[in-house]
C-alpha cells in the first residue's frame, strides 16, 4: 500500500536559528509587521510502501531520525497524510 | 611520520585536488579515496576536503555519513588515526559523530568566502605539533554553514578539555565561542572551517596554512 | 508561391511569421506537421539564429593565429601555448532572471559552465558583469538580490570560482535586469573537441537530467487543442527552470571523465531549444543526420508530447557521440558518477534529422538537419539613427548641483558585498581576485597541475552612458576600459568575448546602436589586436516598448607572461609620486557619458570626449609592461566616476591619502575621457619612469603625491580618507543586507 | 492579539525539485525504505500582532507572496494555528 508521509524537521528549542532571526530582524525594515518567535524549519512530502499506517510511520520515523533531521539541532515530527 | 594522506572524495566534493596540490607541494603524497569503496588504501592520514558534498541536499554532510569510505575512516580514528575534516568535511565528522556539535547557517544568512584571521586555541591536537597558543593565521573562509553550535555542556567539556583548537579573532559568522575549529579528545581528528590548503602560496595572498598541513604530515 | 497552411494560426502562435512559413514549406516541399514546426520556430528564433544581428557580427575580427576555435562553436578557444588551450564563453540569462531572480541565474551559470566543458576544457572561472534598475527602487533590489544569490547559489556549489564581474544600477535596467555570465576553462590542447556527430551507425547519449516540461515557452501553444481558447494548463506550464548544481558538478566529472578516455567523439550541451538544437547542430556540422528515439528520452514527467520532449530546456544535460562498442564504458562511467544516461539517437547518412516513435516505430518528424540552422532567416532590419541626435549631442552635460565632496562619496560603491558571497579561489589560481582591476589567475597545466610561471587575466566591462551617448566610440571605449583593466594586472589581450544586451530590434534605432556598437567593437580589436572569438546577442530587453539603453558587454582575456610575483595592488603606498597616465584631456573634455551627469547633473546626452584609440594601445601596452617590470608601487585605471573616484578607491584600499594639484573643478574631477590610468612611482624610479614613458609616446604627468589621511583636490576639496571608506562601504550592504521584497 | 502562524513554502507542481529528487535517489542506497514523489519545502512559524485571526492571515499571506516565497516557482499555504 501507499502512503503519503508529511515529516516537518525543526530547528531544536533553544537552538538558535539563523534563519529564522534574519527573517525577524528584516520584517519591520521591509515595511511588514513586526512577527518574533521566527523560526525556520524543513517539511519533507514522501510516498512510502507500506503495511499498515503505522508501519509506514515508523518507517519513516527511523528514517527521520538516523538521516533526515540532526538531532543535535533539530526536531522531527512525522505525519501519515493518507493511504 | 605521516607521510602518504588520503584525500576522500564524495560526488560534490570541489577541493579534493587542491588539498593535494598543497600536500604536494610539502613533499607529502597524496591519494584520493572515493566515497563508495571502504578501502583506506593504508594511507597514514586523512583528509575530507572542502566542497559540496552530495550537493549539501538535506544537510551537509547528511548522505555523505552514509558513505562506506565513512565507516573504515571511523574505525581509522577511533584507533588513533589522523583525520582532518575542512570546511565540509568538518560538517562530514560533526554529522558522522566523530566529532561534537553541528553546523548552522551563518548567522548573517550569507555564503561568505574572505580572509579570516584566526587564534590557537589549543595545540594538543595533530595541527598544533608546530604552534603556540595564541598564535595568529591568516586563513581564508568560504562556506554558508560554518555557524558552530552545540550544547552548553558540550561547550563547557571541550573547553576544560582544550579541544577549541581555533578561535575567530573576528567572528564572521557567528559561531558559539567564535569557534572555527575543534578536536576530539585524543586529538587525533580535527574539524576546521578555513581552508589550510588556500594558504598555502604566496602568490595567492598567505602562506599560514602550510605550518598546520606540515603538522599533520608529520602527526 | 505555396499553399497556404490549413491553420496560419498554428505558426503564428508559435512565432513564426508567414513568409518564415513559407520558406519551411519551400525546404520541405511540403506542409510541415506540428512537431516540425515546433522545432522550426525554436530553432529560428531570435535567440538560437541570431536572425536580426548575424548580418552586423560579420564584420567582427575573428582571427588570429592563436585562435583555434572562433564564433559559432559552443566556446571560443584559444592557445595559450605548452599545449594549453583555454576556452571562454559569455552569455545572458536576461528574461529568466527578471521573473526568478534566483533560478534565473543560477541556471545561467550553468549554462555557460556546460559551453565550457562541451569543448572538452575544465571551467575553472565565472564573471557575472550584472546590470539592474536603480537601487532606491524596491523591485530592482529584489531583483538583485536573488540573482547574486543565485550565482552565489549554483556557481559555489558547482564548484567553480566567480572570479570577477560587474554590479551596476541605473533607471535603464528597471524591469529588464541584465544578467550576463563569463565562464573560462583550460584544457589539454589535444583534448579539443567539437560538437559534432559523425561516423554512421554511431550513438547519441543523452547524458545528465530527465526531461521536464521546463521552459517549452512559446511551444507549449500546441498543448491547447484550439488557439483561440486560452487555456488554464498552459500557465501551469513550469516556462521557469530549477538549477541542480550538484547534477551539473557530476555531469561535469562525468563529461570530462568520458573525454579524458577517448570515448566521445562529439559533444554538445543542451541549451535553448533543448535536444532539437543538440541533436541538429551535431549532424549538420558532422555532414551527417540523426534518427532520434523520442520514447527513449528520460523524462521527469509522464505524458509528454514528442513536442514538449524535442524542445524542453531542462537544464543539466548533454548529448554525446560515441561508438556503439564504446557504450558500456560510457554507462559504467555515468553511473559511478550517478547521472543517467540514455541512448536517444543514432548517426545516419542522410543528413536527415528524423524523430521517431521508439527506433523502429513512426516517423513522427523528418527533416534535413542542417536547414534548422544554416537556413535560418537573416534579416537585414532597418537601421536609423534618432532623429534628434543632432540635438542630443548639442547638450552640455556639466550642468547641475556642484558639490565635489558629496558628488564624489555618492559615487562611490564597494561590490565587497557581492564578491564576498562568490568562492573566487578554488583551484588555488586566483593572484588578483576581485575587487580590482583585472582578474588575475595562475596558468596552471590541466594536464598535471604543474605551474607554467604565466597567468591568465580576465576583465568584464559595459558602459550603457557611454554607449548610449555614443553607441560606436562608446563601444571602443568599453573594450579600451577591459584591456586597460588587465594591463593593471601585468597581461596583454589575447581575445575577445562579447554579449550584446540590445533593446527591440523592430526599432529602427535600436539596430543603428546595434551596427554602431559592432563597428566601435571592431575597431578597438583591431587596433588592440584581440579578434572576437565568441559571444551573445541578447535582443529584445524593453520594458513596456522603452529599450534599454545599448549595453554591449566585454570580456577580455589576456596573458601575463611572467608571474612571479603578484602585481600591484591598488591601493596608495605613503610619500610617492602619483602620476596621470595617458590620454591627456584637451579643450574638448566632456561630462558626457559620465557617472556624474547621469546621476548628479541628470543630462543623459551631449558629446562623448575624444578618444585617441592608438593612444589606449600604446598606454595600456605600457602599464601591461612596467607592472610586469615591477616598476608601479600602485596602478588602477580611469573608468566610471573619472579622476576622483579611481583616486578615492586607491585611498580607500590601503588607507592613505594623496594630495592631488588642479583638478579640483568637477569637470577635471569627473570626466571619463578614456585611455587613462593613475599610477603610482617610487621617488628613485621617477625619472626612469617618466623617461620610458616618453620613449614609448605616453602621456605622463605628475598629479600629485600620496601619503597623509585625506584625500586632496587643490586646496579646498578636502576629505578624509575614513569617511570616503564609509561612503564605499556602507551602500550596497544597507540597500540589500537586510533580505528584499517582490513587488 | 498575538497569534501563531505557520507557514508552508512548497515547489510548485512540475517544478524541479532536485534536492527531494536526490534524497530520493540516495534513500535505497543508503539502506532506508524506497521512497516516490519526494518534495523538499520549507516551514516557518512565527508570531504576530493582528487584531483578528483572518487579519492576521492575510498579514502573513502578504509577507509570504512578496517576501517568503517567490510564487512564480512556489506554492504557499498560511495557516493560523492559534490566537
Ligand atoms: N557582480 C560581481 N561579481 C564579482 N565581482 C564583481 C562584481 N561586481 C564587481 N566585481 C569586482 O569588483 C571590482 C571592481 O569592479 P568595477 O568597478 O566594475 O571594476 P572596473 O571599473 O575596474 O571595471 C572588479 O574586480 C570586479 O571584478
Ligand atoms: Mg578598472
Amino acid at each position: 500500500m501507499h502512503f503519503e508521509v508529511k515529516v516537518e524537521v525543526s530547528p531544536r528549542e533553544g537552538i538558535a536559528n539563523p534563519e529564522g532571526s534574519t527573517i525577524e530582524r528584516a520584517l519591520p525594515a521591509l515595511g511588514f509587521v513586526t512577527a518574533s518567535n521566527v523560526r525556520v524549519g524543513k517539511v519533507i512530502r514522501l510516498r512510502v510502501e507500506a503495511d499498515s499506517s503505522d508501519d509506514a510511520k515508523s518507517l519513516v520515523e527511523d528514517m527521520c531520525n538516523r538521516f533526515l533531521s540532526n538531532p543535535v539541532i533539530e526536531d522531527s515530527q512525522v505525519e501519515v497524510l493518507q493511504g | 611520520m605521516s607521510q602518504r594522506i588520503g584525500v576522500v572524495r564524495f560526488p560534490g566534493t570541489n577541493c579534493e585536488f587542491d588539498t593535494i596540490d598543497a600536500i604536494r607541494a610539502l613533499d607529502g603524497e597524496a591519494e584520493v579515496l572515493w566515497h563508495g569503496q571502504s578501502d583506506l588504501k593504508n594511507v597514514d592520514a586523512i583528509v575530507i576536503p572542502g566542497g559540496f558534498a552530495h550537493g549539501d541536499y538535506l544537510r551537509c554532510g547528511a548522505i555523505a555519513k552514509f558513505s562506506p569510505v565513512m565507516d573504515s575512516i571511523t574505525s581509522f580514528a577511533e584507533d588513533g588515526g589522523p583525520v582532518l575534516g575542512i570546511c565540509n568535511g568538518f560538517q562530514v565528522l560533526t554529522e558522522v559523530g566523530l566529532l561534537p556539535g553541528a553546523l548552522q547557517k551563518n548567522a548573517g544568512m550569507k555564503f561568505l568566502c574572505s580572509m579570516q584571521q584566526i587564534e590557537f586555541a589549543s595545540t594538543s591536537n595533530v595541527l598544533g605539533q608546530q604552534a603556540s597558543v595564541g598564535d595568529r593565521l591568516m586563513i581564508p573562509i568560504n562556506h554558508f554553514e560554518g555557524n558552530y553550535v552545540c550544547a552548553p555542556e558540550v561547550l563547557t567539556e571541550m573547553e576544560a578539555e582544550n579541544r577549541i583548537v581555533f578561535r575567530y579573532t573576528d567572528n564572521p559568522n557567528g559561531s558559539l565561542a567564535d569557534i572555527a575549529g575543534i578536536c576530539n579528545q585524543a586529538g587525533n581528528v580535527v574539524g576546521m572551517m578555513p581552508h589550510p590548503e588556500r594558504a598555502t602560496s604566496r602568490l595567492l595572498g598567505s602562506t599560514d596554512g602550510i605550518g598546520l598541513l606540515r603538522s599533520l604530515l608529520a602527526a | 508561391m505555396s499553399p497556404a497552411p490549413e491553420d496560419a494560426s498554428v505558426h503564428r502562435a508559435l512565432g513564426l511569421s508567414d513568409d518564415e512559413y513559407q520558406r519551411i514549406y519551400e525546404l520541405l516541399e511540403r506542409h510541415p506537421n506540428h512537431l516540425e514546426l515546433a522545432m522550426y520556430s525554436v530553432m529560428w528564433s531570435e535567440h538560437c539564429s541570431y536572425k536580426s544581428s548575424k548580418i552586423h557580427l560579420k564584420r567582427l575580427p575573428t582571427q588570429a593565429p592563436w585562435v583555434l576555435v572562433g564564433p559559432g562553436e559552443n566556446a571560443g578557444v584559444i592557445d595559450v601555448g605548452d599545449d594549453i588551450a583555454v576556452a571562454i564563453r559569455i552569455e545572458s540569462h536576461n528574461h529568466p532572471s527578471a521573473i526568478e531572480p534566483y533560478q534565473g541565474a543560477a541556471t545561467g551559470v550553468g549554462g555557460i559552465l556546460r559551453d565550457i566543458f562541451t569543448m572538452g576544457a575544465r571551467p575553472i572561472a565565472v564573471m557575472d558583469p550584472l546590470r539592474f534598475g536603480p537601487i532606491d527602487d524596491p523591485r530592482s533590489r529584489w531583483i538583485a538580490e536573488g540573482v547574486i544569490s543565485g550565482v552565489s547559489g549554483y556557481g559555489n556549489s558547482v564548484g567553480v570560482p566567480t572570479v570577477g564581474g560587474e554590479i551596476v544600477f541605473d533607471e535603464t535596467y528597471k524591469g529588464n535586469p541584465l544578467v550576463n555570465v563569463l565562464a573560462m576553462g583550460v584544457l589539454p590542447t589535444e583534448r579539443l573537441v567539437l560538437g559534432q556527430a559523425s561516423g554512421v551507425g554511431n550513438l547519441a547519449v543523452l547524458l545528465g537530467a530527465s526531461t521536464g516540461r521546463d521552459g517549452i515557452g512559446g511551444v507549449s501553444v500546441l498543448a491547447s487543442a484550439g488557439f483561440d481558447e486560452s487555456s488554464e494548463d498552459i500557465d501551469k506550464r513550469p516556462s521557469v527552470q530549477v538549477g541542480d548544481p550538484f547534477e551539473e558538478k557530476r555531469l561535469l566529472e562525468a563529461c570530462l571523465e568520458l573525454l579524458d578516455q577517448g570515448l566521445v567523439s562529439g559533444i554538445q550541451d543542451l541549451g535553448g531549444a533543448g535536444i532539437t538544437c543538440a541533436t541538429s547542430e551535431t549532424a549538420s556540422r558532422g555532414g551527417a543526420g540523426m534518427d532520434v528515439d523520442v520514447t527513449a528520452i528520460h523524462a521527469r514527467e509522464n505524458n509528454m508530447e514528442p513536442f514538449e520532449l524535442m524542445t524542453s530546456e531542462s537544464q543539466e544535460r548533454m548529448l554525446a557521440i560515441i561508438k556503439p562498442e564504446d557504450l558500456a564504458h560510457v554507462e559504467e562511467i555515468s553511473a559511478r558518477w550517478e547521472i543517467q544516461a540514455s541512448v536517444i539517437g543514432r548517426v545516419t547518412g542522410t543528413g536527415q534529422l528524423r524523430i521517431l516513435d521508439g527506433f523502429d516505430g513512426d516517423v513522427l518528424a523528418s527533416l534535413p538537419a542542417s536547414t534548422l540552422h544554416d537556413d535560418a532567416p537573416e534579416y537585414k532590419r532597418p537601421i536609423a539613427p534618432p532623429a534628434d541626435l543632432g540635438e542630443r549631442r548639442a547638450q552640455d552635460a556639466s550642468q547641475g548641483p556642484v558639490d565635489c565632496i558629496n558628488n564624489l562619496l555618492s559615487l562611490l560603491r564597494d561590490p565587497a558585498w557581492v564578491y564576498s558571497q562568490y568562492d573566487h579561489q578554488l583551484f588555488l589560481n586566483t593572484v588578483v581576485g576581485p575587487g580590482n582591476d583585472g582578474t588575475l589567475l595562475r596558468l596552471r597545466n590541466p594536464r598535471n597541475g604543474q605551474e607554467t610561471g604565466r597567468g591568465i587575466a580576465l576583465s568584464t566591462d559595459g558602459n550603457h552612458r557611454w554607449c548610449h551617448v555614443d553607441p560606436r566610440q562608446g563601444t571602443a571605449m568599453v573594450v579600451a576600459e577591459a584591456v586597460m583593466n588587465i594591463a593593471c594586472v601585468g597581461a596583454q589581450p589575447l581575445a575577445v568575448v562579447n554579449c550584446l544586451n540590445f533593446g527591440n530590434p523592430e526599432h529602427p534605432e535600436v539596430m543603428w546602436q546595434l551596427a554602431e556598437a559592432v563597428d566601435g567593437m571592431a575597431e578597438a580589436c583591431v587596433a588592440f589586436n584581440a579578434p572576437v572569438i565568441g559571444g551573445n546577442v541578447s535582443l529584445y530587453n524593453e520594458t513596456n516598448a522603452v529599450d534599454i539603453a545599448p549595453t554591449p558587454v566585454v570580456g577580455v582575456i589576456g596573458m601575463h607572461p611572467s608571474l612571479t610575483t603578484p602585481p600591484p595592488s591598488i591601493g596608495f603606498p605613503p610619500n610617492a609620486s602619483l602620476l596621470l597616465l595617458g590620454q591627456v584631456p584637451d579643450t574638448d573634455v566632456s561630462l558626457a557619458g559620465s557617472q556624474w551627469a547621469w546621476e548628479i547633473g541628470g543630462c543623459k546626452d551631449g558629446t562623448l570626449p575624444t578618444f585617441d584609440l592608438q593612444q589606449a594601445v600604446r598606454t595600456s601596452q605600457f602599464v601591461a609592461e612596467s607592472v610586469q617590470k615591477q616598476q608601479l608601487l600602485a596602478i588602477h585605471d580611469i573608468a566610471e566616476g573619472g579622476l576622483a573616484v579611481a583616486a578615492a578607491e586607491m585611498a580607500i584600499d590601503s588607507g592613505f591619502g594623496a594630495q592631488i594639484v588642479d583638478h579640483c573643478d568637477h569637470v577635471s574631477m569627473f570626466n571619463e575621457s578614456g585611455g587613462r590610468f593613475l599610477a603610482v612611482v617610487g621617488d628613485e624610479l621617477l625619472d626612469d619612469f617618466l623617461k620610458d614613458a616618453k620613449r614609448h609616446d605616453v602621456p605622463a604627468i605628475q598629479i600629485g603625491r600620496t601619503g597623509g589621511t585625506s584625500l586632496n583636490f587643490g586646496t579646498e576639496i578636502i576629505i578624509p580618507v575614513s569617511e570616503l571608506e564609509t561612503a564605499y562601504r556602507t551602500e550596497l550592504p544597507e540597500a540589500l543586507g537586510l533580505g528584499t521584497v517582490n513587488t
